[in-house]
């Protein structure tokens, strides 16, 4: 293999080195735990103070409503959890859709067990869910509305201000798993009415293992880790310094040059779903082709197995993933796709590339060229196909 | 991929990709879960009931596929008799073993020889001693 | 100040050289999501399981029963949850004792509000909870046992292996919060009848943001983080490949070299701990003399109080810290001294100094030289001193 | 600790550490949650009711110390009425404000000063206008 072509960003990303330099000193020299008293400390507790600032900034939120987390799962699980229990007297029902993450699907099934009732939200063939859907789902008991701002999968941009909007005319409170849009696409939680935001440090190349979840200061809910007074006593736990000033530097250059990267991935994707589409028979598109992340490239391609497809492109150096259930342990396809309507043997054959603004066009070219190539092969061997 | 080398060797060139035209049995499997489809023809002497060709089409993982190339390779030149015992297990033991989350994908290779000789033993109003007829036979449904 | 004298190891310390070269690699370079199915990923999924295989190993444990987590905190919350939850039917009555950290003390406190009863067991005035006393609070309905392997802030390390014999001549859980005591003493699971184990990276020289909960096969919880099928779908989210090779390495350097670092930190301690009792008069050395951390050295001073001692030692380049309430936004002061007994003007007068093997002895006679002066001054100041 | 340069002025050169011996008033106050105490004395002319001397001893953290030294400068040479207005505001003013959770240090200076007042209105038999009763007072204890 010669060069590798990393085309999976929605999985991790790589940690700018900028970021990593301005992680360094907080590993070997301001080593210090932020909350003690002594001086030594206030170099580390400024870093941390700095980079909430920033965060809160990049949202258009006060730094009182950033609460550094271990990442997007621990993020979501606490909102849900902790607003579950602390709203139970106003009632035990929330709404999310069906394509959200594992972190929010399987955290609202545990609430299921516990005596909460979830309506999980149906969406169109690309993926959307609708502010009128929203609202019919509102009863007086509902506590909670969790709408992915972007998803994960296909790409597919929710209408968050919209949906927002619903969720304060009837009081209910609004969280968006932002995981896949922070950082990338600009978010600002006061014109979104966005009441509590998850996201998670990695995602936009930051380190992994750092997160936060922002909360407007109106929401009062119970710490998920309990234990240390760390962030006013809602996360309990030593401050991991180096991955919060990691975090801010990564958001903090992702805001400065969103305008550029949000261009120059756009034409990179486009081009590659332009030539995918017209020169792979039997391929769909997967999610909205307007209202969609600018680094996510999603396809079915009709009569082959998606491993299969992610084996011959990782010999050819180019790094994608799958929806297909043979790549995770579960046998399950992916669930969005099933969700917007695909069937399972089509779902089977999904590939997921998503850019960052590393790459570059000759990458896409060769990426395009590789996958003609890997799905004219597939299905030479498949049952299914009959040329 | 945690797959071994013969996995590998076997999924990058698999051996008897293709069709038999007028094949002497045909068995299409899927597995249920994981939605994979795997085919195998085979074309066996009448006489000396031995297995002169073999032909695999598979919809699945990169095990399928290598399972499905085993199988083809193990199961030419025996009779039909000493076919039933390519089991799912000397399939994976001849490929250096598949990870745990991969076993069921040799159990269809297994199966789909089953359906194909059931298939043949149908056609020829024979009975193959410890043959079952194929739970999972999809043939149909194509 | 001229050269920072750094004890104040308990609340954190500097990650090693070593470990910080190991991390490095995994930020820049293998930085792929260790379950992405691509070769790419390999080294990292292979790193990953070398760290895992490496914690196992020193604790005398299986790969199998060892889960990453985000530090300390979440590991102590998960069992008490965990077990709480899951083993609910059996019953709801748990064991601990006065002087477990927060992250045990303040989880007990949230069970207690959802309906389970909660021992606390009191220490003798060396902070030491007896296996007689454990076995005393066992109820039919007794779920969980969960004292710490040793006490943050007085040192004192429990009859672990004895009270985990008792939990299981009762076919109960035993779990223990070593926290401070991992890869700072020896442990084994098997040898000290240990079901689960809680640990945080940042206190033995690895990052913050990383911990474990070795739990055995025997323990069947839920998670704390649903979502992704990460750690055997037991905690969710993307792993901290980086922060998991950074915890192993420093895990393993500190086992290969225990033996040296605990006989260089006793010499330390003994040597520091002698000297400030033969030269400042009104002082009590909190913690049991022998059974301690070789790295902790607790004292307290009449007529004096924590906040002001450390800003003192701070202006001489000292890092310490002490239980008193002026230092804690809480006013409370330390839970651990008045459980072994100290009144609340005494235990405001604490001041912890712990080592790491980096310390030396003069470091030592600079520091007993100045507490003496230090609190000669303070006591000079003070109402309630007479000479 | 986030204390201005002030404070940690005080902190580190406190004025008026010591004792009055025969003062015209002493107040001590403790600050029930924190634990920490604060004694003032008053050396008050009984002509001119002006503060001449002014010492003090705290059993207490930095804000404590600083915020005793600070009260025992402002209150010195002024009369006992107009000390009265040394408040734990004008305190933390003088001191260029105090971390939020250190504020109820500046009041046990404020205290301690009502509290020595009060000793002396006691002792002379008059009243301040305006002086209650501290609530706070210790000394009895001591
Ligand atoms: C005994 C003990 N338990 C738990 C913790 C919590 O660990 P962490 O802060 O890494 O979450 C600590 C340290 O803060 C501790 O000393
Ligand atoms: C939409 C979404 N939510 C939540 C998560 C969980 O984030 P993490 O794995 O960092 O905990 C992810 C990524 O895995 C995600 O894509
Ligand atoms: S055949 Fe389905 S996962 Fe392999
Ligand atoms: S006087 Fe108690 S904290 Fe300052």
């Amino acid at each position: 293999m010669s060069k590798l072509i990393y085309l999976d960003n929605a999985a991790t990303t790589s940690v700018k080195p900028e970021v990593f330099e301005a992680m360094k000193p907080y590993y070997l020299e301001n080593y210090s735990n932020p909350s003690s008293v002594y001086s030594f400390a206030g170099e580390a507790k400024k870093a941390m103070e700095d980079a909430r600032k920033v965060i809160a900034d990049s949202l258009g939120a006060a730094a009182t409503e950033i609460y550094f987390t271990g990442g997007g799962s621990e993020s979501d699980n606490w909102v849900l959890k902790g607003v579950a229990e602390a709203y139970q007297s106003k009632g035990k029902h929330i709404i999310t859709s069906k394509i959200e993450h594992h972190a929010i699907l399987h955290t609202c099934e545990y609430l299921e067990k516990h005596g909460y009732e979830v309506t999980y939200l149906d969406v169109d063939e690309n993926g959307l869910v609708t502010p009128e859907e929203v609202e019919k789902a509102i009863r007086p008991d509902t506590i909670l509305i969790s709408i992915m701002f972007a998803n994960n999968e296909i790409g597919t941009i929710e209408p968050i201000a919209e949906i927002g909007k619903v969720a304060h005319e009837h009081g209910v409170l609004f969280h968006t798993d932002a995981v896949q849009a922070y950082a990338h696409v600009p978010i600002n939680v006061q014109e979104m009415n966005i009441d509590m935001l998850s996201a998670s440090g990695h995602k936009f190349h930051g380190p992994k293992g750092i997160g936060f979840l922002y909360m407007s200061n109106k929401v009062k809910i119970g710490p998920l880790i309990h234990g240390g007074s760390q962030e006013r006593s809602r996360r309990a736990g030593t401050h991991n310094v180096p991955g919060i000033v990691g975090m801010a530097k990564a958001a903090e250059l992702a805001h400065a040059n969103m305008d550029q990267t949000i261009a120059k991935e756009t034409a990179l994707r486009d081009h590659l779903i332009e030539r995918l589409e017209k020169e792979i028979p039997y391929c769909r598109l997967n999610g909205d082709r307007v209202k969609r992340l600018p680094n996510n490239v999603n396809f079915c391609f009709r009569f082959i197995e998606g491993e299969s497809l992610l084996i011959l492109l990782d010999q050819n150096g180019i790094c994608a993933s799958s929806g297909s259930a043979c790549t995770s342990g579960s046998l399950d396809p992916s669930h969005v796709l099933l969700a917007i309507g695909l069937p399972h043997e089509i779902a089977h054959g999904s590939l997921r590339l998503t850019l960052s603004e590393d790459n570059t066009m000759e990458e896409m070219d060769f990426v395009a060229d590789q996958a003609k190539k890997i799905v004219e092969r597939l299905r030479s061997m498949s049952p299914l196909y009959d040329d | 991929m945690n797959y071994s080398e013969k996995v590998m060797d076997h999924f990058n060139n698999p051996r008897n990709v293709g069709e038999i035209e007028n094949a002497s049995g045909v068995g299409t499997v899927g597995n249920a879960k994981c939605g994979d489809i795997m085919r195998i023809y085979l074309d066996i002497d009448e006489d000396t009931k031995i297995v002169k060709d073999c032909k695999f089409k598979t919809f699945g993982c990169g095990a399928a596929v290598a399972t499905s190339s085993m199988a083809t390779e193990l199961v030419k030149g025996k009779t039909i008799y000493e076919a039933l015992e390519v089991t799912n297990k000397a399939v994976m033991e001849a490929l250096d073993g598949l990870p745990p989350v991969k076993v069921h994908c040799s159990l269809l290779a297994e199966e789909a020889i089953h359906a194909a000789l059931w298939d043949y033993a149908e056609k020829h109003h024979i009975t193959i001693e410890g043959l079952k007829k194929p739970k999972t036979d999809i043939s149909d449904e194509d």
